[in-house]
């Protein structure tokens, strides 16, 4: 079992992919971590799209608030904000396909070294191969321009989830543009993974311990930016 | 043309045996529950579900699996995300004693083959699942540098949607997130039946602002707004 | 030149159509005769298509409703009924194609034993093959139910419209189901064309002498049913 | 995200020589006029229009014919009915000198095209053309007991679209018969710059009504309400 490094808490994750996003930018979040960048971004120029069919979704509801007829794609009630737009899941999916999501930040059980992703199937759950909930996973990381993957570093068990070729189920080939996990901030190039940035008080060598790929360190290499 | 019937039960009366059956909704919004628990009062047997989901947010779908009357689920995120909710779960027992059978489908591709089969179209080409499992046994073709995964239509036997107004025409209007694939099975199922919040006379809806055209409807049931507190 | 009987008018055609359907139905009339169609059919509990995108389109409008954002296919100012529905002319057509039209009423420029119909390229004009004005005709002849080909029995120069095989281009192969023309109603069966009623005065050897392939009389033969 | 631009001149600066331009619009049905005018006064050279038609309803484009600045048409009725109004017909006279190449569509593969390419498909098989010039080069292939035609999506480099209403992000409301190709090319193109008779302000439109959500329009412009005679 691999030493347990202390990375950033799920919070300042979000707080540091809301930091990668552009204003004037359609944005999806997936499920878990993701979700949490919604937070960070309150105010700014950024359109959040549920890809069960709402454009400009606003932060989650307060319990007198709550619409039941309005919720995300994680089924939590949520908010319309000026100029919000609903439309079928069919059509929210063209639109995703169609190239228009600027960036899609999903949650993954691992990424590999050429930016393969498998975020949909976990083993341990037992169920016969191709079975599992694959959701809109697929469809987001196939079509958004850029797909920021996001992730504790290790397992429970302290095993490397950045790996050389995943193990899991893989949810679309080299789409993964950058991994942000507690401990690192990480580019998938096609010279391989950079490492960019690591968490307060860790050196690249301690991430490369818990990295199953050879990392190339950035020549500017530096903290978090939070 | 009244399209209205007077009670769930007559609504669902003609599903048979073996049906291909969708079901609207996404996770808790605009799901036709009434409908639902019609089809496990009717007992009809062998079906295929063509639903996002088994279980999260659709406890009446369950009935459907206790009383074994599913053969098999098309879906897209059908087990419940916590893997405890989901060791008790009737449907998840079910599947890992393959006593029942799961497709499972990338949302988009799921929504997209209702969508070509309401379109009469026989199939497509998406770039979705591309290189995983769902790829198996699928032809994949080049456009341009890119390779795109052939995908064939689907026409369920029955459509069972939900929408917050109807006239009695079947033109219906969806309301916010509860529109989700209401309309796409509306269009792609030989015999689609609407559960609507509200029944108004025709001239009352918007032309401009109806999601399905009463076209694709067979049947309109007024069933009320139920008030629930949405999530899982 | 063939000798030109007399038959029905272009408006007591579309009466004879108007007969042919049934309440409760969704149709689509095309251009020409069939527009004619909606004269006879006020007050029926018949939907009109048209496939710019609308559903229960109702009769052309006088001078003083007319909507410059309102028209069919042909271009003319129509209105609204209770319980129309607008939509995209893509949304309109999958609803072509899906096989929700009962009927599609359509203008013709030949139609073959086989029920294959020409409609859309009248080699007179010269265009460049291929091109010329398909409109929906394609979708409407694949897509409804039942097709009714409406035309004018011959030429103006007295050629048989009804025959052998198409040369014109085709709109689709062995889509008509019923053709009614000035000077008869014929059925397209498996074994061939069926006259089943003819015009007043005629004699169904007048019908067969201005039609290519040869004609089963009904048993049950009769005047156009108005 | 304000969209707004202040003239039509600005909104299509940026349109190149070659470029595909899908132009919306059903005859006098929901066409931006004053786009149109502004890419004659533009002048950029060897365009490929994605349009209904070329002529009836459309005098403007026929000012890009008279200009030379079309190379190809993709249309589904592209002549005037009238052999007579055709034959004096600038479009008309140019496609049988062979000085444009005309791509006549069926209107639902048309339509179906360029849905295919907003919705990031790259082909479908439609039932539509089989056994016509149509198909001419095309696969078939058979699913089912019938023979489907490949047709291939449609991404245009910029599309010129026309609403109702629009606010600052781009969200669109149509009306009536004025929507028909509109939401399917804003969709479809990489760059859609959208003519509104009325500009209003983010929220005044209802969610639940819009017909081109904003993501799709890169620029919008308030043109006005015009008044003319619908009718050929």
């Amino acid at each position: 079992m691999a030493t347990r490094f202390k990375g950033l808490s799920r919070e300042l994750m979000a707080m540091r992919v809301a930091n990668e996003l552009k204003d004037g930018t359609y944005v999806n979040l997936g499920i878990g971590i993701p979700t949490l960048v919604s937070d960070w971004i309150e105010g700014r120029d950024i359109v959040l799209q549920s890809e069960i069919g709402m454009l400009n979704t606003g932060p989650l509801a307060s319990q007198e608030n709550v619409d039941q007829d309005l919720i995300n794609a994680s089924c939590q009630p949520v908010t319309e904000r000026p100029g919000s737009a609903y439309i079928s899941t069919a059509d929210s999916f063209g639109m995703i396909r169609g190239g228009r999501m600027d960036v899609a930040v999903l949650g993954a059980l691992q990424v590999s070294e050429k930016g393969d992703l498998a975020s949909w199937a976990n083993p341990e759950r037992g169920f016969p191969e191709g079975v599992g909930n694959i959701g809109g996973s697929m469809d987001l990381a196939v079509g958004a321009k850029r797909v920021i993957a996001t992730m504790i570093h290790t397992t429970t068990k302290g095993e490397a989830k950045i790996v050389k070729n995943c193990g899991y189920a893989l949810t679309a080939e080299k789409c993964v543009d950058l991994i942000l996990t507690d401990l690192a901030l990480i580019e998938v190039t096609p010279e391989g993974l950079v490492l960019k940035e690591i968490a307060a008080g860790l050196t690249a060598e301690d991430v490369q311990s818990v990295t199953e790929p050879k990392l190339i360190i950035a020549p500017d290499l530096c903290e978090f930016r939070l | 043309m009244d399209k209205v019937v007077s009670s769930a039960d007559e609504a669902v009366a003609d599903i048979f045996d073996g049906a291909i059956v969708a079901i609207g909704g996404f996770f808790t919004a605009g799901t036709p529950t009434s409908l639902i628990q019609a089809l496990a009062r009717k007992g009809c047997k062998d079906l295929t579900l063509v639903i996002m989901t088994m279980g999260p947010g659709n406890p009446d779908v369950l009935q459907l699996v206790l009383n074994g009357q599913v053969k098999k689920t098309i879906s897209n995120y059908p087990f419940y995300r916590s893997a405890s909710q989901g060791a008790d779960c009737c449907f998840e027992i079910m599947v890992r004693a393959e006593l029942i059978e799961v497709e499972t489908l990338p949302m988009g591709t799921f929504c997209e083959k209702l969508r070509a089969g309401g379109a009469g179209l026989a199939a497509f080409y998406t770039p979705t699942g591309v290189g995983t499992v769902v790829a198996r046994g699928k032809e994949i073709r080049k456009f341009g540098d890119r390779d795109y995964l052939l995908e064939t239509a689907i026409r369920p036997d029955f459509a069972l949607v939900y929408a917050h107004k109807g006239d009695r025409m079947g033109n219906l209007i969806c309301r916010k997130t509860a529109r989700n694939f209401n309309p796409d099975m509306a269009a792609a199922a030989e015999c689609t039946i609407a559960a609507v919040e509200y029944l108004v006379e025709p001239g009352q809806l918007d032309p401009d602002t109806v999601h399905v055209p009463g076209i694709f409807v067979k049947r309109v049931l007024e069933v009320g707004r139920p008030s629930y507190v949405p999530g899982l």
